[in-house]
Order: structure tokens, then sequence, then C-alpha cells
């Protein structure tokens, strides 16, 4: 199916991010700083797409991206560290001598890049296998994947799991040879990220427009429907399971060089949900609306914490309450339903807005 | 015999909802089921198509145990369902509903890498047309009508191509007019296809029992011949009386 | 149709881009105090990088309090270097990732001289690497485990040394109650399993033998010690062990009280702990707390007049601003080393004649300075704070008897010659932690 | 105190009787600590006093050691450790006799610390009090201190210490001490016994007697002390049994801690699983409702006072309940009812409820606070002699039990029950019937949350109270309903002990976080078997 997209508002956007805030840095506008946090931010974006793909079409609540996103982050900062020293200063305090056996690969990068991809994917197939296997689903899957998230949280938090226990992994100095803290770097890092956050929209527009996306709505829809109709949907929950996880994992390997820190706060329950309502927010079932989700909800997350420390809780809150109960489809059903109720703008007849909304899925 | 059934039997709770000591179904046949609420009509194709499990019996298709098998592996063999609450998927358009069913490859990468070839677009406009759904076959399947969602489920099953078409109240919800179609319709895939249809409306089932019809009661077969031994037989009658009986009156 | 709705977004992110760039630029919310006249219109920024929201708001918010008093202070004394001291105060949200964001933004964009703030280690570590790649300057409040010697950081509050050591020394003394067996018990993060790491060494350094100390942690957030405290009993039957407690935040109650419920108590295996202070008992019933001890570098009933004033002005200070508390608030170690911290720079600034961090970093060596806690001394080698240990014991009012106080001021070890024999830490003669010959 | 006179002096008295010789110089020493004309000889009357070591002195010195000496109408009396009431203190006599003071009526005299004139002994003078604290110890008020006191005394191969450590334990009260302070003497005895019965005879006796310290004190004769190696071998042989019989009760003890956990979790899970079940909700904010509970108690506390002990708990409980109930009530109103039967959605927006909830109470409250535990509930019920189990997790269990059987009763046995369970299963079909179905799931919710609001109340108890401490248990208590089965009474009840077994019989073993990931993988494995937990709805309905 071809969509009939006027490509003018991709372009605006990839035009904003890409050149017009580079530009601001570069005519000295915009500080390094706000540009690496833009950065940060796309990181988040690219592990929303894969809870849109896993939640937002497939209809399966996974609450444990945030440890993929760490899986991913705790990889790249591990082959960071070992660049630094040879033994991290933790384990010296930690009164251990050798380098554990599971730190030795991460010495090399290109082992460390492929490690941060494949034990992500490899967490994930095993809980999807065990979990798609036995028909757990909704809000068992939900809860499930929640108290793993927080076993794993437990777990590194514990200083015993050599992974720096509650203070994580931190102080990087270079990353394949360049200077973390140089604005060049900086400012190639947000590039990257943003690129890569470019690919993965277009990964998961070509993934969701494919049968398989199809396929994957339609679990959404009635899975019993599917298995009757010969789709083994146990596999296909288990292939997008392990794509989100992979999302999530790319989205942790750039938000760290660009963070420096990375900590099991980054997969408590509180950040686990947070990521969930990113989506939510932005519109699920809906690529644009992930991106547009993590974006603003962090963008706001970075200025009320500056101007509102107080209540910065209660806005969130309430933006989740009136999400759920009134924008059922988010931000981007909000507009939607705001364009229609515009009288000039409200052209279409009923059908083709119905054509649409389901287009827009 | 395409499908034989022997001494079938679940109980849910305590409660025996089905025991059927012996069922068969030849090629090519359509054969219509009928029994009052909790006879267990629903639930014996539950369990052929691998929804329900079993408690004991067995059940042969196509010379091969059923029993056990999961709900893919049955679809697989050539066996589709349409269900009572019609099952479709409300948010993909109709177009799409049918285009998953089309019978393909359909593990993953084939999923992933799929391109609709002109004989499937066809197939799918073709069967689109023959159940009256080319017009909002860009719809959301959510927004089709009670009886159009049957006919898109109908659709759904025929584009499996199986060989046993197990169909769950076809009628119910449809106008005078829409079931008379459907009742041409399943005559017509007849000829192709094996059939069960399970039906309450019995001026449905007079239309489409060319054959034989089963009577089920409180999960036991009563008896099976054609729909006129069936309606002039009195434990028929019988059984229900003071419950549909307005139905049988009216013939 | 999609992309006019998707129109909207773009101008909204962009819209969204531009006022974040302008808030970076300096619309932050700005503590700027309102008691003082502003003499002089210039002033110099220094930033404030407390938790206000989250879970370690409970904690950080009274840190926050104690460095804007001293800075209303100070301004109202005329400033420092004839300038005004503008606070800059944003709120790391207890998230570790964001304290590392908001330092950048305090130092980069909002360019301060100084930033106080942090209180758990990890929020330390996490802020170290951006202070010290972009030559800030963080005065940090809180005993730590040392271990750590940043050009870039002012510790103010304990070393290992400074704290554990003395406590160790007093239990074991005959004052003390001569104690022989010691349950070395914390909360798993860094600051517990290094500090018991060194207790243990100066244990077995005074021949406690290995079976007699036990070394345990907990999780954060632990509430179920009914298992712990079973061991202790049986550790503790002969009435010759006490428990060096680095349990940290909302496990202590739990802890303290199924202690007292499985008929343990003060008298029979009293707890030293490193990390229970005014603040946390102020409006906790304490009645479960009452006997046990703790060591500090200092306590609000520190008699010295000093220190008299020092509560009192804090306590009118949280009443006039309108503060959570009010008069009812408590001073404690952090507080007293954070408030210290802010003098510490300025005098530093006076000395050095410029705010420039290097000059201000030099300036501070040796520096004396009259605290609440009387008389302290920066190290003239390292950035640590030489001070006074004490030791208390809670009284049911939440507050502590000073049962013992170190002769004068003790010297900083960030690192421990227990456990670290051949390393030090100079700045002035070596460039940070050198190896010993 | 219920003794206004200690035994234990009585006796002093009559040793005192013996030595008369000293009383004299002790009462002029006491007079020169009372009213001393310089520093110097209130220092050397101390130290004279500590060498006589004369029990007559022991309540000054006592009271010298606890900064407890004072004044009054130029008599030295000391007090209480604890207030009787409003601050006031009984007030005792120290020397020559210590005998309680009566005002006029024969009542105890109570005066508050303020109306005395505290004698300031210097800390350097009463440092030498160290040396002889154990022996006064021994006759101190306090049990604790005299529990203590037999530990720290020194040696007993000393007749004057011994005499006195045995004219203590004679007059002991206090079971647990009495059996230290026998063991005291047994060892002081044994390892001066030089022959084979006689140190059977007194091994015999220590682990007869059985204090916690027994086993640790017979291996160590046995290896150090022990004058021949057939005794040494007999005591290790005896430690040993010892041992054994301790981890058996250790056993016990391990299970009564997996029933006390098993019995929060139950607590809290009950309400949250008849909410799920009737209403398809995932209360994300359950575990702030339980927070509701907890600071209601709280304020019941600030409302009542120190002076109203423990009533403020008794009026809490019901307080908690309703307070938690209303505030789920009017969530129930305004949010949850558009979210009946979309578990997901609610789970979304309960969490954001539960943000809100939770920075309120931070924004009111603020710090960390905690209730103290009332004095009917506070140390333990001793079972054993080292079978200790605390009467705050004996009250949880049975708040429990009350609790499960009221829901039981509710459920099964009232026409709200009725109703409940007729919604629980089809939602529409109860409509149909007549039910109204809006009002039970309001009040569904309100007796949901209020049984949290009870958790809270009840967890009071044995932790803090904190703005989150919801999300301390809101995961394991998911964890409890799911593996349970939704909306089964019986399936929240043995999977909440189960996991709380679990947890408590792997924590002997592993440490607690391990423990945690044992139990998950357990739960995913399970699951393997039972998808929809222990007790799942079965038939045709159950499927769709």
């Amino acid at each position: 199916m071809k969509t009939n997209n006027k490509p003018l508002y991709y372009i605006l956007f990839v035009a904003i991010f890409a050149i017009l805030l580079p530009a601001a840095y570069l005519s000295g506008l915009l500080s390094i700083n706000t540009i690496s946090i833009w950065g940060r931010y796309f990181c988040f974006a690219i592990a929303a797409l894969g809870i849109d793909l896993i939640w937002g079409y497939t209809g399966i609540l996974s609450m444990c991206q945030a440890f993929f996103f760490c899986l991913g982050s705790y990889g790249i900062a591990m082959h960071l560290v070992l660049q630094k020293t040879s033994l991290p200063d933790f384990m010296a305090w930690n009164k251990i001598t050798e380098l554990p056996f599971f730190w030795q690969p991460f010495h090399n990068a290109g082992v460390t890049f492929a490690l941060c991809l494949i034990i992500p994917a490899l967490f994930a197939f095993f809980i999807g296998y065990v979990l798609f296997r036995s028909r757990i689903r909704g809000v068992y899957m939900a809860i499930i994947t929640q108290a793993l998230t927080l076993a794993m949280w437990l777990l590194f938090l514990r200083n015993e799991t050599n992974l720096g226990g509650t203070n994580g992994l931190t102080d990087f100095k270079t990353l394949l040879g360049f200077d973390l803290s140089s604005a060049q770097v900086k400012l190639s890092l947000y590039l990257v990220s943003f690129a890569v956050l470019c690919l993965a929209y277009i990964a998961c527009h070509r993934i969701t427009r494919s049968k398989f996306g199809k396929v994957l709505q339609a679990i959404r829809d009635s899975e019993s429907r599917v298995s009757f109709t010969a789709y083994k949907t146990a596999n296909f929950k288990l292939a997008v399971f392990v794509l989100a996880a992979l999302l999530a994992a790319v989205g942790g390997m750039l938000y760290l060089p660009q963070t420096g820190i990375i900590t099991p706060g980054r997969m408590d329950v509180k950040a686990s949900v947070e990521m969930v309502m990113w989506v939510a927010l932005g519109g699920r079932g809906n690529l644009k609306g992930a991106v547009i989700g993590a974006l603003l909800v962090n963008f706001l997350y970075s200025l009320c914490t500056s101007w509102f420390p107080d209540s910065w809780l209660f806005i969130l809150g309430f933006l989740f309450v009136l999400t759920v109960l009134y924008f059922d489809k988010g931000l981007i059903g909000l507009v939607a339903t705001v364009r229609q109720r515009i009288p000039g703008l409200h052209f279409k007849t009923s059908q083709t807005t119905n054509r649409y909304v389901a287009d827009s899925k | 015999m395409l499908l034989t059934v022997n001494n079938l039997s679940v109980s849910f709770g305590g409660v025996h909802a089905l025991h059927l000591d012996h069922f068969s179904l030849g090629e090519k046949e359509l054969r219509v089921i009928i029994g009052p609420n909790g006879a267990g009509k629903s639930t014996f194709l539950d369990i052929i198509c691998g929804k329900t499990k079993a408690d004991s019996g067995e059940v042969i298709f196509k010379g091969k145990p059923v029993l056990g098998k999961s709900e893919v592996q049955i679809a697989e063999l050539g066996i589709g369902r349409k269900f009572q609450k019609p099952s479709v998927f409300p948010e993909l358009t109709v177009y799409d509903n049918l285009l998953l069913a089309v019978k393909t490859k359909k593990d993953i990468f084939s999923t992933l890498f799929f391109k609709v070839s002109p004989a499937i677009a066809e197939r799918i406009h073709d069967v689109a047309a023959r159940l009256q759904l080319n017009t909002v076959i860009y719809k959301q399947a959510g927004a089709l009508s009670h009886g159009q969602k049957q006919w898109l489920e109908i659709a759904i099953v025929m584009l499996q191509d199986p060989t046993l078409m197990l169909i769950d109240e076809p009628a119910a919800g449809m106008s005078d007019e829409e079931t008379e179609k459907t009742g041409a319709l399943l005559l017509e895939l007849a000829n192709t296809h094996s059939i069960i249809v399970i039906e309450h409306d019995m001026k449905f089932v007079e239309q489409i029992a060319n054959h034989l019809v089963t009577v089920l009661v409180r999960g036991k077969r009563l008896m099976e011949g054609t729909f006129e031994e069936v309606k002039n037989d009195q434990r028929v009658i019988d059984c229900y009386l003071g419950r549909t009986n307005a139905q049988l009156e009216t013939l | 149709m999609k992309c006019s709705m998707f129109k909207s977004f773009s101008l909204l992110l962009l819209g969204a881009a531009v006022s974040f760039s302008s808030c970076q630029q300096g619309a932050s919310k700005s503590g700027t105090t309102d008691s003082t006249a502003t003499a002089s219109k210039e002033t110099v920024k220094i930033g404030v990088l407390h938790s206000l929201s989250g879970t370690m708001a409970i904690s950080e918010v009274s840190l926050k309090d104690a460095v804007q008093m001293a800075v209303d202070e100070i301004n109202a004394k005329g400033g420092v270097l004839g300038k005004q001291i503008e606070p800059v105060i944003v709120d790391p949200a207890s998230d570790w990732d964001l304290f590392a964001e908001k330092a950048k933004e305090l130092l980069i964009d909002k360019k301060v001289s100084a930033v106080f703030g942090c209180w758990t280690s990890v929020s330390r570590k996490s802020v170290l690497p951006v202070f010290e790649q972009n030559n800030g300057l963080l005065f940090y409040p809180v005993q730590y485990e040392g271990e750590e010697c940043s050009n870039s950081v002012i510790y103010t509050g304990a070393t290992p040394n400074q704290q554990l050591i003395p406590a160790a020394e007093y239990l074991m003394s005959e004052k003390g109650g001569g104690y022989k067996k010691f349950y070395l018990l914390g909360t798993d993060y860094v600051f517990p399993r290094t500090a018991n790491k060194i207790l243990k060494a100066y244990l077995l350094s005074k021949g406690i033998p290995k079976e007699n100390i036990v070394e345990e942690y907990t999780p954060f957030h632990h509430q179920d010690y009914q298992t712990i405290i079973s061991k202790i009993k049986r550790f503790a039957a002969d009435g010759k062990a006490c428990i060096l407690s680095t349990i940290n935040g909302d496990s202590n109650v739990p802890f303290y009280k199924e202690f007292a419920n499985q008929g343990l108590s003060a008298a029979t295996c009293p707890i030293m702990a490193f990390s229970v202070a005014e603040d946390e008992l102020r409006s906790m019933d304490t009645e479960f707390l009452v006997g046990h001890l703790a060591a500090w570098n200092y306590f609000q009933s520190n008699d010295l007049p000093e220190n008299k004033k020092f509560v009192e002005d804090f306590k009118a200070f949280c009443a006039k601003k309108g503060l959570p508390g009010g008069d009812k608030r408590v001073t404690d170690d952090p507080i007293c080393w954070a408030y210290t911290g802010v003098y510490l720079w300025a005098k530093a600034a006076e000395k050095a004649g410029s705010f420039e961090v290097s000059k201000v970093r030099n300036a501070l060596y040796s520096l004396e300075f009259d605290s609440p806690d009387g008389l302290v001394k920066m190290d003239p080698r390292n950035h640590h704070l030489a001070k006074p240990v004490v030791i208390g014991e809670i009284k049911p009012d939440g507050q502590f008897d000073i049962i013992w106080k170190s002769a004068g001021l003790v010297d900083p070890q960030p690192w421990s010659p227990l456990t670290s024999p051949d390393k030090d830490c100079d700045w002035v003669n070596h460039n940070g932690t050198y190896a010993k010959k | 105190m219920r003794h206004f006179l200690r035994p234990g002096w009585i006796l002093l008295f009559l040793l005192c009787s013996l030595r008369g010789r000293s009383q004299d110089s002790a009462s002029i020493y006491v007079n020169q600590i009372l009213q001393p004309s310089a520093d110097s000889v209130r220092t050397n009357a101390i130290h004279r006093l500590v060498a006589l070591r004369d029990p007559s002195t022991f309540p000054l010195l006592m009271a010298i050691n606890d900064k407890k000496l004072y004044l009054l109408d130029n008599k030295a009396v000391t007090t209480d450790s604890k207030p009787s009431g409003d601050g006031n203190y009984r007030l005792y006599t120290v020397y020559p006799t210590y005998q309680l003071l009566q005002n006029s009526s024969g009542q105890p005299l109570l005066l508050p610390p303020g109306k005395l004139t505290a004698v300031d002994i210097p800390r350097a003078d009463r440092l030498a009090l160290v040396g002889i604290a154990p022996l006064l110890n021994l006759f101190s008020n306090d049990v604790q201190k005299r529990m203590l006191a037999y530990s720290q005394v020194g040696n007993l191969q000393d007749q004057s210490t011994l005499q006195l450590v045995a004219a203590a334990v004679n007059r002991e009260t206090d079971e647990n001490v009495q059996r230290i302070g026998r063991e005291a003497l047994y060892a002081a005895r044994l390892y001066a016994a030089k022959d084979e019965t006689n140190a059977k005879v007194y091994i015999d006796s220590i682990a007869l007697n059985w204090s916690d310290n027994a086993a640790t004190l017979l291996t160590s004769y046995s290896k150090e002390k022990a004058f021949s190696p057939a005794a040494g071998s007999y005591a290790l042989a005896k430690a040993s049994r010892l041992e054994k019989k301790y981890d058996n009760l250790q056993r016990i003890q391990n299970l009564f801690s997996g029933l006390s956990l098993g019995s929060i979790l139950i607590l809290i899970a009950l309400g949250l699983s008849i909410v799920y079940g009737l209403a398809g909700i995932i209360n994300m904010a359950h575990g702030e409702f339980m927070m509701i509970g907890a600071y209601t108690t709280y304020c019941m506390q600030l409302v009542f006072g120190h002076q109203a002990g423990d009533w403020f708990y008794v009026a809490a409980l019901p307080l908690s309940f309703i307070s938690a109930g209303i505030m789920g009530l009017i969530l129930e109103r305004l949010v949850i009812r558009h979210l009946y039967s979309k578990p997901l959605e609610s789970l979304l927006a309960t969490w954001g409820i539960s943000l809100i909830l939770v920075q309120t109470a931070r924004l009111i409250f603020g710090d960390l606070t905690a209730v103290k535990t009332p004095q009917l509930l506070a140390g333990g019920w001793q079972v054993a002699p080292h079978l200790t189990l605390p009467y705050n997790r004996i009250f949880i269990i049975v708040l429990t039990l009350v609790m499960v059987l009221l829901t039981y009763l509710m459920l099964f046995k009232t026409k709200l029950g009725l109703q409940i369970r007729a919604v629980t299963q089809n939602r529409q079909m109860s409509a149909c019937l007549g039910v109204e179905t809006r009002q039970v799931a309001a009040l569904t919710f309100f007796i949901g949350s209020g049984l949290a609001g009870l958790a809270g109340c009840a967890i009071t108890l044995i932790g803090n109270v904190v703005p989150d401490m919801g999300q301390t248990y809101i995961v394991d208590s998911f964890l409890v309903v799911v593996t349970g089965g939704v909306g089964k009474l019986a399936g929240t009840i043995v999977s909440g002990l189960g996991i709380g077994f679990f947890t408590k019989i792997s924590e002997a073993f592993f440490q607690a976080v391990y423990g945690k990931v044992f139990i998950l993988l357990f739960i995913m494995l399970f699951m393997q078997y039972k998808p929809k937990g222990l007790f799942p709805d079965k038939g045709r309905i159950a499927e769709e």
C-alpha cells in the first residue's frame, strides 16, 4: 500500500533538528549542552518507537523496555570504562582484583557493539519465549514484565553484580578514540542519534505497513482470530518483542555517551512506567505519536525541573490521567479531533475520516 | 470420511458440556447442527478447531488426530472457523482483514517481505464482491454493520481456503434478505468445501440443510437425519418445547 | 491529511526548541533573595544542585535552605568582593542522569562560579566528570566514602577517618562498653561498602578476630529485617556485640523497630549509626531509637555560642521564609557543612580577590573558618576539611546527647591508610592521588 | 514500676549491716560528694567510695553514673529512668537507704525534673565509676541494664564480687535476667571446678539453664579453659546439642517470619484482588491508599498526643479504613469508573494518580515520619527461651485473619457479596438482572481501598511512614494477585502465604535480592502450567 504523504512536514522536522539546531549552535545561539540534551531525547524516542511497536501495534504492554535500554547503555559503558582503566575503580573498592569474565569481551569495540544488541535480544527472546508460550497476555504480561524489571533493578543495584551498584558506571573519557567532552564529538553524537532515529522511524514505518505489521495489529485486535487464520502468533509476538528490545538497546547505546552516566535508576519502576507513558501521551499505535511523546515529555521534564520543581509531578500525573481518560489516542489523536471540530478544516466526509484513522494507524 | 469424532467429552467445573459418542462428516458435505441453548454446539466446534481442550475422546480429520494440536496446526490442516460473535480485526480495513486471511506462507519472513501479487488482489476483490463487501473494502472493519461483519468473517474463512469450514450462527443479526443470501452462499460453498453450520433460525436451516441435520441436546447427540425427519421427530419437538418452540411452530 | 496534522507538531517542536534555548539562556528560576538591600547591582552566580523532588528531597531540601541562608547572610553583609551572590536553584529530582544534565546547565549555560550540591555518592559521581571537564567547583557537604581526590570538588563532609574510626575506637574502649564483636550492617551502595571495608580493616588491625566481624547488606528501601535481626540476636547473645550501621533512609525505622521488638536494646547491643542525623529524626517518634548512638562531626546540641546562634538563625530563617517545618526545623551535620561551604567559598574568593575557580581553589588550602562547629580548617594539601568528631546518644526529642568528642580537629584522610596505605591525595605537591613511597 | 522497693536492696541492707565499719566512712564521703568544699574533695570522695564497694552506696553511685542525682530539700534523691506520666518522675532517696518517696497521702511523690536541683558531677569524676558500673547495674531498676551487667561484671573468682552477684541472682525477678545471672555463677564455678564430676554438674547446669550464650560459653570452655579433655569434649557435645535445638527454633522463627510477610502481602493484595476481579482495574494507586491509611494513623497519633497511650491506634484502625475508602470512592467517581474493564489503560491512569498522591503527601507531610508502637504491641511473646514472636507481627497476622474472614463473609454471606460476585463474573448480565452495577462497583472500590488503608495502618507497626511507601509493596502484591488468580479470595491467600514463606525460606540461604529473583523465576515457570493463576475461572465465558 502506497501512502500519499506530502513529504513537506517530514522535511520540516528533519530540517529543524538536522540543520536548524546545529546551525543555531554553530552560530552561538544555543549551547552545546542544549544540543546534547536533544540528542538524548532522540535516544528516548528510538526506544519509544520500540514500545509503540510492541504496545501500540501489537497490544502487548511490556514494562521491561527500560531494562533493555539499560542493557544497551551498560554494554557501551563497560567498554568506555575499560578504555580508561584495566580495572574499574569500584571493583578495587570491593576487593576484586581481577576483571570478572563477563567484562572481558567489552575490551573490543566491535564485540561490544555486537553484544549490546545480542544480549538484550537474547534476554527478550528468553523472556518472550517463556511468556508467550504459556499464553500470558494483557495484564499478566504487564505485571510479570514489571516484576522482572524490578528484580533486575534490584540485581543491578547489588555491588556483587559487579556493575557498579547504585552508582552505576560513570566518568568516561573517550569513545573510539574521540574525546567525549569535546563539542564536536557531542555534536556528532547528536547528529548520529538523529540519523538513527530517522532510520529507525523509516524501518518501523516499513514494518507497520508490511503484512507483518498488519498481523501485529490483527493480534492486538483479536489474537484468537489470527491463530485460527493459521498465523503462529507466539512467533510474531516474540519477533516484535525482540525487535522492540533491540530498539530500546540501540537507544540506550546512543544515550550513554551523551549522558555520561548509567545507573540502575534508569530502569526502576518509575522509569519503566514513564517510558510507556511517552507513547501513551504521544499517541499509541502511531509512530509519530511515539516520537513526539518521547521528545515532548522529556523536554517538559527538563523544563519543569528548572521552573516548577514542586509541581512537576502534579503536571505529569494529571497529564497521565487526562491522556488516558480523554485522549485515548494521545496528542496525535487530540490534534486529529481538534482539526475535525474546527469548521474551516472540516471538509471530509465521515467515510474518509474513518479511512484516515485507519491509515494513520 | 473427512471428519470422525468418537466418544468426545468435556466438562467445565463438573458439568458435562459435551459428551458425543459419535459424529462423522463426509467430503463436501454440509451438515447443520441444531439444538437448544447449552446443548454444546459451540463447544463442539471449539474442540475441533482447538480453542477448547477436550477431556477425552478422539477427533480424526483427514485420517489424522486433531486433539492436542494447536489452533495454528489445525488451521493449517485445513479447518476454518467462523465464530458466533463476529471475530474480525476491527481496526484494520476490510481489505487488510482479507489480505491476512489469504492462504499463503504465514511465517514471519514471508509476511515481512510480502508483496501483493495481482492474483491475490484479484482473489480478494473477488471474494469481497461475492459477499458485497466491495463497496466498503477500504473501510475499517470495526465500522461495519453486524451483518457485514458476519460476512467479512465468512470471507476470511473462505480466503483461508480450508477443507472444512466451521460456521457458527452465520445468520444471527441479519435481515431476511441477507439471511437468504448467506444461505445461498453456503450452499454454493458446499460444492467445493465440507461445512458444519450451527444455526438457530429454523427457516435458515431449512434453506441450507441439503443433507443431514444433527440435533444436540445437553451435550449429547439426540438424533441425526434429514431436515424433514428432524422436524417431525417428537423428541426434538419435546426438547424445543417451552424454549424455542415458537420457532418450530412457524415451520 | 496526516501531514497537516504533523505540521502543527513540527511547529510545536520548533517552538519548544526555541523556548528551551531561551530558558537555557537565563530564564531559569533563580532564587534571588528578597531580604537584602541589593547595594551593588553586580552579582556573582552560584549554582544550587539539590534534589527538591523525588526520594532524596526529604534530605536535600534542608541543604538548599542552609545554602540559601548562608547566601542571605553574606549578601546582607555586603556580598563577596562587592558583588551580591545570586543563587541559581535547579531541581535534579533525585534522578542521577538529571544531575549530570543540570550540572552542565549550571556550568555551561549559567556560567556559575561554584556549585553547592549533591547528597548521594551516585549523584556526586554523576556530576564529577562534568565538573572536571568544565573546570567547575563543587562544594559537597555530606560525609562520604573517600577514595576520591578530585580537583573540582571541595569535600566539606567527613572522610571515613573523621567518622568511622573514632566511632569504632569509642565502642572498643572501656568507656564505650568494651565491645568485642561487630556487626557491620549497611544498605548496599558504595558508602556502606567502602565504610565497612575500612572498618573491617581497622577492627582486624586492633586484634578483633575475623569471626567476630560480620558484614551484611540490604537493598535500598528494605523493609523486612526479621531474618537479619534474628541473626544479630544470636550474634549478640553474649552481650559483647554492637552494630555499626550504615543503613540509609527509610530502612532505618523498620530496622530499629524490629530490633526493639525482638527484645534487643541499646543496653544489650547498641547501634552506632553513621547515617542517622537530627533532620531525619525531626518528626519521627524516636522511642525505639533512644539510647542508640551516632557518629558525626556536628550535632545541634553542641553548646558553642556560634552554634546556638546558628541554630536560632536557621529556625528563624525557615520560619521567615515560610518553609515547611518553620521554626521547628533542626540543624544537623550535612546542614552545618552545606552552610559552612558557602562561607568557605566566599572567604576564599575574598582571599583570592577573584571568583576564578583555580584561584579560589588555591585560596582554600589551609583556610580557617569559625563554623557553627567551632574553628575548622581546610587541609593544606587537598580539598577536605579538618574538623572535630563527636559521638552522640539519641534522646527522646530526636536530639543527641554528646557523649564523646575528639580532642581537637581530626585531619581528613581521603585515602584510608588502612585500606590504601600506598595512596594519598595531594594537589599542592602532586597531581591529586599519588603513590606514597 | 511494680516494686516500690526493689527486693534486691533489702538484701543489700542486710549485707551492709555486716559491714558496719565502712558505713561511717561511707557517709562522710557521701556528704563530701553532695556538699564538696572543693572539687578535689569530691573527686577524692568518689574514688574512695568506688574503692569501698559498699553496697549501701550503690544507689548513690548509680545515680551519679546515670546523671540522675538531684537534691530535694537537701536530701539526695534520684528518679526512675522513665516518667510515670505527664513528664513526672517518681523519686527515691539514695543514701543511706534507697526508698520511694511518698507524699502525705501515701501515694508516690511525682515531680518533673525541673523542680529538682541537679547535682552536677563533672564528667571526669563520673569516669571513675566506669569500673564499678556493671556491679552497680546488677541492682538497677532497668531490666536491660541488669541483663547486661552480668556479662560485664568481670572476674567472678573474686569472692566479694561473687557474693554480690549471687545476691543479685537470688533476688532477680525477671526470668531472662535470672537465667543470665545463673549462668554467670555456674560458669564461675565451672571454671573453678577441678574434678570431672563437678565440672559435668556445672556443664549440665549451664546447658539446662540454656541462656542465649550457653553454647558459645561451653564451646569456648572446651577450647580454652577445660581442665581435662574429657570435660572439654563433654562441654562440646552439650554445646552442639544446644546449637541443634537452637537451629530448630530458628526454623520456627523463619516460618513465623514467612507467615508474617505473607499476611502483610495478603492484607494489601486482598483489596487489590477484589477490585481487579470486579472492575478489571489494575490499580497502581493501591499502594497510595495504603499510604493514606498510614498517614491517617500518623495524624491520629498527633491528634491524640502522647498522653492518650494506645487509644490513637484503636481509633486509627477504623479511620484508616474509612479515609482510604473515601479517597478510593472519590477517585472511582472521578476517574476510575471510566476505565472499567480496560486494565492496561487503568494501569497508566492510576499510575498518574499515584504520582499525584505521592507528591501531595510529600508536600503536606514532607519528612520521614514514623508512628510509635502502641505499648500493648511493643516487645514480643517469648514462646521458648530463644523464640520471641514480636507482638506487632502477631497482631498483623491476627488482623489479616480477621479481615480475610470478614471479606469472606462479606463476599459469600451477604447480598452485596452476591452482587459483587455476580458483577465480577458477568457485568452486563448482572446489570440486566437489576444489579446496580455502578453502586456495587463504587462500594467494592470503597472496600478495596479501605482494606489497603487498613494494611497501611498495620504497616506503621513495623515500618515508617513515607510518601512513597506504597511503591515498595505494589509490585509484590500484584504478583500475589496474578499468581493467585484474578479476583479469587482463596488464590490470594494461598499465593500470598506461598510467596511469604518462599521469600523467607530462600532468605535463609541467599540474600534477600536473590530470593526475589528466584521467586520471580519460579512464578514465571509456574505460569507455564497455570497461565491464569492458581484458581482460574473455567468454562466458555472465561475464555472469551
